[in-house]
């Protein structure tokens, strides 16, 4: 019996023992285990599950042991996951820390900082925001104006921040802000600021699907500690770089299998609405659009596949990721607009009565889907990084 | 052929653009949806859009009316579309007067007209019964009882169903769904016996009710046009409804493609206006020509009815379909180009974005007058 | 009776007594009367015809009658074109001269200069071509390099033209040089160039849809007479900023009733390729893409009509003809392509058996069609005129 | 699922593209046109194809060929389509080697395999009868005499027909066109007596044929396969070409680009490159993202057809679809980018695009697999 073996014994066992009943059935939103000083924990489960987990680092499995991380190795990681996965155990911690702050903190901050914060985003006591757009800095981020100013035993931040996720929510926020205003890429610090700060103010945004999770952040003569930054002053940029690319990833994946789903997918709301002649949806040119979309949709999957596949043989598709962002929200976009032209009038409800709530679900994603070719680098910057990384063709 | 405006028309197009401009912004739309209103409309609004005349702009003057006729209602929808005016003109002055004017009888006219015109009477059509617009796909009964009829059945999309105080309900006295033959309209006051309403909330924030009648009586006199002989007048003035909406769906589209190209002209990224970007110039151009031919378009299906012209129905499906898909472009575009605050309720792009599909729903989307299109051109 | 009344009754005797019977007919492209000093009349009326025409100036009915034109009103060749269109009598000129070089000759160029060449145009005995696209100045036409020297007493010209229209087969060109290295647009003239000078080559250029009027010149060390230059030196642009405009309403009226009328239509060859339920064609979305196609035909025929309605009431729709171009040449592509779509094989022949003639008109005009977005003004160069002039977006 | 390539997969393909760069180049596909020459193809080539193992590429290494697969097939077909090198792989390698290898006795494999892979034997499939792929729309009769059969009917767009040794003619021994049973296959000598072949010039500059059979006389042991069951195992081998022809034109579409991105690159107007226009940098990683999807799906199909998955008709459908399109994209704005040049014969821009409309004719157009995939999705 192998090392890796064993460890699989010992894990299934443990995960047998401490992961709670209730913590193997599907999550509602609302019991989502974003930790933090102000959580609250509709299901008591979710919070020793939370604080089982963390006990053994295993929130972080691969972070170092000295932080309170599992001191895990890829393949012991692997086989954690594979035994979660088996028993349907739910997400012990879910966390801009441990998706986004932690590594970055991991590689670019003070042996102070990792000692102050990994621990305490491990066990899920603080939770993070991130702050990087600004109203006038959106496509062009390091455009952004926050202004950060030294003020000898601390920093005087003035500004805006928007597309804040969870910031009336969450307890502290880790910020591009501007320290030299005479350049640009080189002018950006990293800061981390207390929410509970005198001058801080978050104000949920409406978007046009409704109700987000997306905050604006009103930052007002704040005062910060000088410890609060990470990396070197000006030295910002390079940590954004590392996180956005992360982010670029996880939003080209986002709400593909989302839509017809729930209804038995996009082919049977058409038989449904139009009829059947024989197996077939009896109006053609529906049926037709839906299997040209179909086609573009197993198509855009089996690229993701083949790069995931040329990525393992050392091959790699370049810039991929630009790619996998423009087309994939695109699909996803064109997808809900063939959707709505099958449901007809039952996809045009907002609330209330005369639609179910799956009508509803598709109303507002399809309206939420408009976004997706906006946020973390809208289509045509995409399009621009191909141009320019993939393709190499030259600027202006 | 008119494609031009007449200098009457001008002036008709002018005032209503400075009406809805000015006392109908968008901001009116979103006042009534932020207060849960419970009409949906603004009383008062549609007291000065009366007395401007509107209401009864279908209508001959001898009943009350102004008399422009369609291409004026079209002008005028036009206008409310810009500004996306929450008002019963659609079921009213299009569709009640169209039809009341189409297939009512002298008494009827006489009776009823000069209550639309003069704001005392709201109407609303009772027809869709399924999530895609055919007229003839109607099950609605109509049972011979004495000597009037029993209605029952169940309608849908009732576009200001719950404000209206009468509606013309298109039911079957006799054939099965999807028979043009044996179909008949009949007013029901919405107050009736066995009629129950319910509000539907849509996308635009506008509101539709589905509305059931349970055996509700109505007399012969109730008749709107001939018993069972209902489809050809309801199908011209279901025409004059298409260009109708085709005009309030351009407003729409113009009036994004107007806010996106000032958007472009001041919004800085990299140093620079956006608007500066080739790409998006040339996105901005397929944009501006696509306007320019739902602008001909429209006024082409509209030059058909007031001319009463044969092509009437091939003009109408070429101007809905062809408006509805710019408008879908032009729309998406929209949110897309102003970025991330093009996706916040802040801004007006998604109430635009939102009404233009219910636009596009409404009496038939591109599909079904494409192949309505193609039908009426013999392939 | 008005003096119209008069003039048409008399157009209309003359016109019955000197139109030959077979200058009625329709005419074969062998028979176009293009006139020149090496033309060929392969139907003798022609000439005849020509020659009477051109006798009482009526190729050219507008030009003043002191050159040979007719010296007619507006509203008198209105009833000339009338009585002519009545008899269906064949144009007695089809000419670059009379349509391009004629005009900026009466507007710009010095009275010897007119008196030389105007009459020569009406009467057809010399046939131009117009030498403006360089193989480095396409849309860039500004961009042009044939060098003109001025040697004294005659100019030296060196350089090459493309897409020079017939140039094989013409007497003279007329020609944008460059006069001035170190400007750009007021560095060019307007130069008339003998074809039979030493040193000037006209090779025909062959078309992705086969042999093609166009032709490439070659200007080696050609000798020009300074009384050549049209206009003053180094003021060409204006005069060709003028011709430009012409040709561009040219081409965005080309081509758009070609295709399948000789077939009956679009509809008649789907409904025999793919067969009919009832009337309709039986493949549904063969269908739907037909009458999608059709709707744009007729959306952009409205549109040209109602720019027609606007301009004669004076509104004016603004920069229209770069709309138009480009609409029109981009509705017309697909248009072909459609119609390949519904051919099937049929439509991808290239001569010989297998094929009728109207299949393979179809095959080439397909092809063909793919020059209409190029020629005149690139598609991407209208968007920018659009963008620019009517949409007032602002330049980099 | 073989997304990507194995090493000896990478030999062969490079191992191909050096071969058809170098030794067939579109010169040559130019020498054959403006030599007009006969055959249409250039017996040098042939001949260093069969060199290479090419030929028999499918073909088991028992019977003298080189057993890569469908996908070693499909590599082959990609490097030929970026020169496109006019050779009768398509119709000997692919169809003609695919047949015989599905349907064929172990007589005829033995005996025809053997002269495939050695270039001693050229065929033909001759199937289409109508302007619209439709492989059971066969009309073309195969009527019983004595032991064997008598063929009467007419084929076009027979690719290779009139070069083709062997002809493999679908005929119909039972039912009526467009009925799946009945059909049959036999192989034909193309000088056979009653066989009448048209060779037809297509705008690719390549050759089909239309084919008359007038009462051909062929013997039972000709046929190919069962009689009247040939529907099944023709299906499979239409996957097979229509996967390699997705390939063939994956390969023109990649050539396509790569010329127009360096054009791109090259080309000066108003004083600077145009690839430095936003615009066009947009277009061309559109494009970019096509050709990237294009790959995806034509080695997902070539991969079904070396697993024999179940999925094959699927995938291979969305190959043909889906590539079909690209390389209309991609063909038509490699001309418009090159503007004028592109528009002339010298450039070869408009070669591939000629090409590239065969090709998507060639077993069935995006139309076609579009409803075909819809089926097969049950929908």
């Amino acid at each position: 019996m192998t090392a890796l073996d064993t460890f699989r014994e010992e894990t299934r066992a443990w995960l047998q023992e401490n992961c709670p009943e209730s913590m193997r059935t599907p999550m509602p939103e609302r019991e989502m285990p974003w930790g933090g000083r102000n959580a609250s924990y509709p299901n008591p489960d979710t919070k020793v599950w939370m604080d089982r987990m963390a006990s053994r680092g295993w929130t972080a499995p691969e972070w170092p042991a000295e932080y309170g991380g599992g001191g895990l190795s890829k393949e012991e990681n692997k086989v954690l996951q594979q035994e979660l996965a088996a028993i349907k155990a739910r997400p012990a911690l879910t966390s801009f820390g441990l998706w986004m702050l932690g590594p970055a903190l991991l590689e670019f901050a003070s042996e102070e900082q990792k000692q102050k914060y990994i621990p305490e985003i491990i066990k899920g006591e603080i939770r993070w925001c991130q702050g990087y757009s600004e109203p006038g800095a959106g496509s062009d981020l390091a455009g952004l104006q926050t202004k950060c100013e030294d003020k000898g035993d601390h920093y005087l931040v003035n500004g805006q921040k928007v597309w804040t996720s969870y910031a009336d929510k969450c307890d502290m926020i880790f910020c591009l802000v501007r320290t030299d205003t005479t350049v640009k890429h080189d002018g950006i610090s990293f800061l981390l600021i207390d929410m509970d700060n005198e001058g801080v103010e978050a104000r949920p945004i409406k978007l046009i699907s409704g109700s987000s999770p997306f905050c604006e952040t009103f930052l007002t003569d704040v005062k910060v500690p000088k410890e609060n930054l990470v990396g070197e002053l000006n030295k910002g940029w390079t940590i954004a770089k590392r996180l956005l690319e992360h982010e670029r990833s996880m939003i080209s994946g986002m709400g593909m299998g989302a839509g017809a789903a729930s209804m038995g997918g996009m082919e049977a709301v058409a038989k449904e609405n139009f009829g059947t002649d024989g197996e077939k949806i009896a109006d053609t040119s529906i049926r037709q659009a839906i299997a040209d979309h179909k086609m573009d949709q197993q198509a855009f999957g089996l690229t993701l596949k083949r790069a995931s596949a040329e990525a393992k043989s050392g091959q790699g598709m370049g810039a991929a990721s630009a790619m996998f962002k423009y087309y994939g929200t695109e699909v996803n976009k064109r997808r809900f607009e063939l959707l709505l032209d099958v449901l007809g009038t039952q996809a045009l409800g907002w609330e209330g009565e005369g639609f179910d709530s799956k009508e509803l679900a598709v109303t507002r994603s399809w309206l939420r889907s408009k976004g997706n070719s906006i946020e973390g680098g809208t289509s045509e910057v995409q399009l621009n990084v191909i141009a320019k990384r993939v393709l190499g063709l030259p600027d202006a | 052929m008119a494609l031009v405006l007449t200098e009457e028309q001008t002036m008709l197009r002018d005032m209503a653009k400075d009406f809805f401009t000015e006392q109908v912004p968008v901001t009116n739309l979103r006042k009534l949806r932020d207060e849960e209103d419970d009409l949906g409309y603004d009383k008062e609004v549609w007291a000065q859009i009366v007395e401007l005349g509107f209401a009864g702009i279908l209508i001959p003057e001898e009943q009350g009316g102004t008399g422009f006729g369609p291409m004026g209602l079209g002008i005028v929808m036009t206008e409310a579309g810009r500004t996306l005016a929450a008002t019963p003109l659609y079921s009213t002055a299009v569709l009640g007067a169209g039809l009341i004017l189409a297939a009512g009888s002298e008494a009827q006219k006489n009776d009823l007209l000069p209550k639309i015109a003069g704001g005392e009477l709201l109407t609303a059509l009772a027809l869709e019964e399924t999530n895609h617009h055919n007229p003839a796909n109607v099950a609605m009964t109509a049972e011979k009882s004495g000597d009037g009829f029993k209605l029952s059945g169940e309608k849908k999309f009732v576009i200001d169903g719950h404000i209206a105080d009468k509606l013309i309900v298109v039911a079957r006295t006799s054939g099965a769904a999807g028979d043009t033959q044996g179909l008949s309209m009949f007013l029901v006051d919405a107050d009736a016996k066995g009629v129950s309403i319910t509000r539907t909330h849509m996308v635009d924030s506008r509101n539709a009710a589905i509305i059931s009648l349970d055996g509700v009586e109505v007399s012969a006199d109730d008749a709107l046009g001939g018993i069972g002989a209902a489809y050809p007048e309801l199908e011209n003035v279901l025409d004059l409804g298409r260009a109708c909406i085709a005009a309030e769906m351009l407003g729409g589209a113009e009036a994004v493609f107007d806010t996106t190209l000032e958007y472009l002209k001041e919004r800085k990224q990299f140093g620079v206006i956006i608007g500066t970007f080739q790409a998006l110039k040339h996105r901005a151009a397929e944009m501006f020509c696509e306007v320019e031919i739902c602008r001909s378009v429209v006024l082409e299906a509209l030059s058909a009815l007031d001319e009463r012209r044969n092509d009437v129905p091939a003009v109408t499906s070429l101007a809905k379909a062809r408006v509805g898909e710019a408008a879908r472009l032009i729309t998406n575009e929209g949110v897309q180009m102003h970025g991330g605050i093009g996706m916040t309720d802040a801004v007006d792009m998604g109430l635009y974005l939102k009404r233009a599909r219910v636009q596009a729903q409404m009496l038939g989307n591109s599909n079904f007058h494409r192949a309505r299109y193609a039908d009426l051109g013999g392939y």
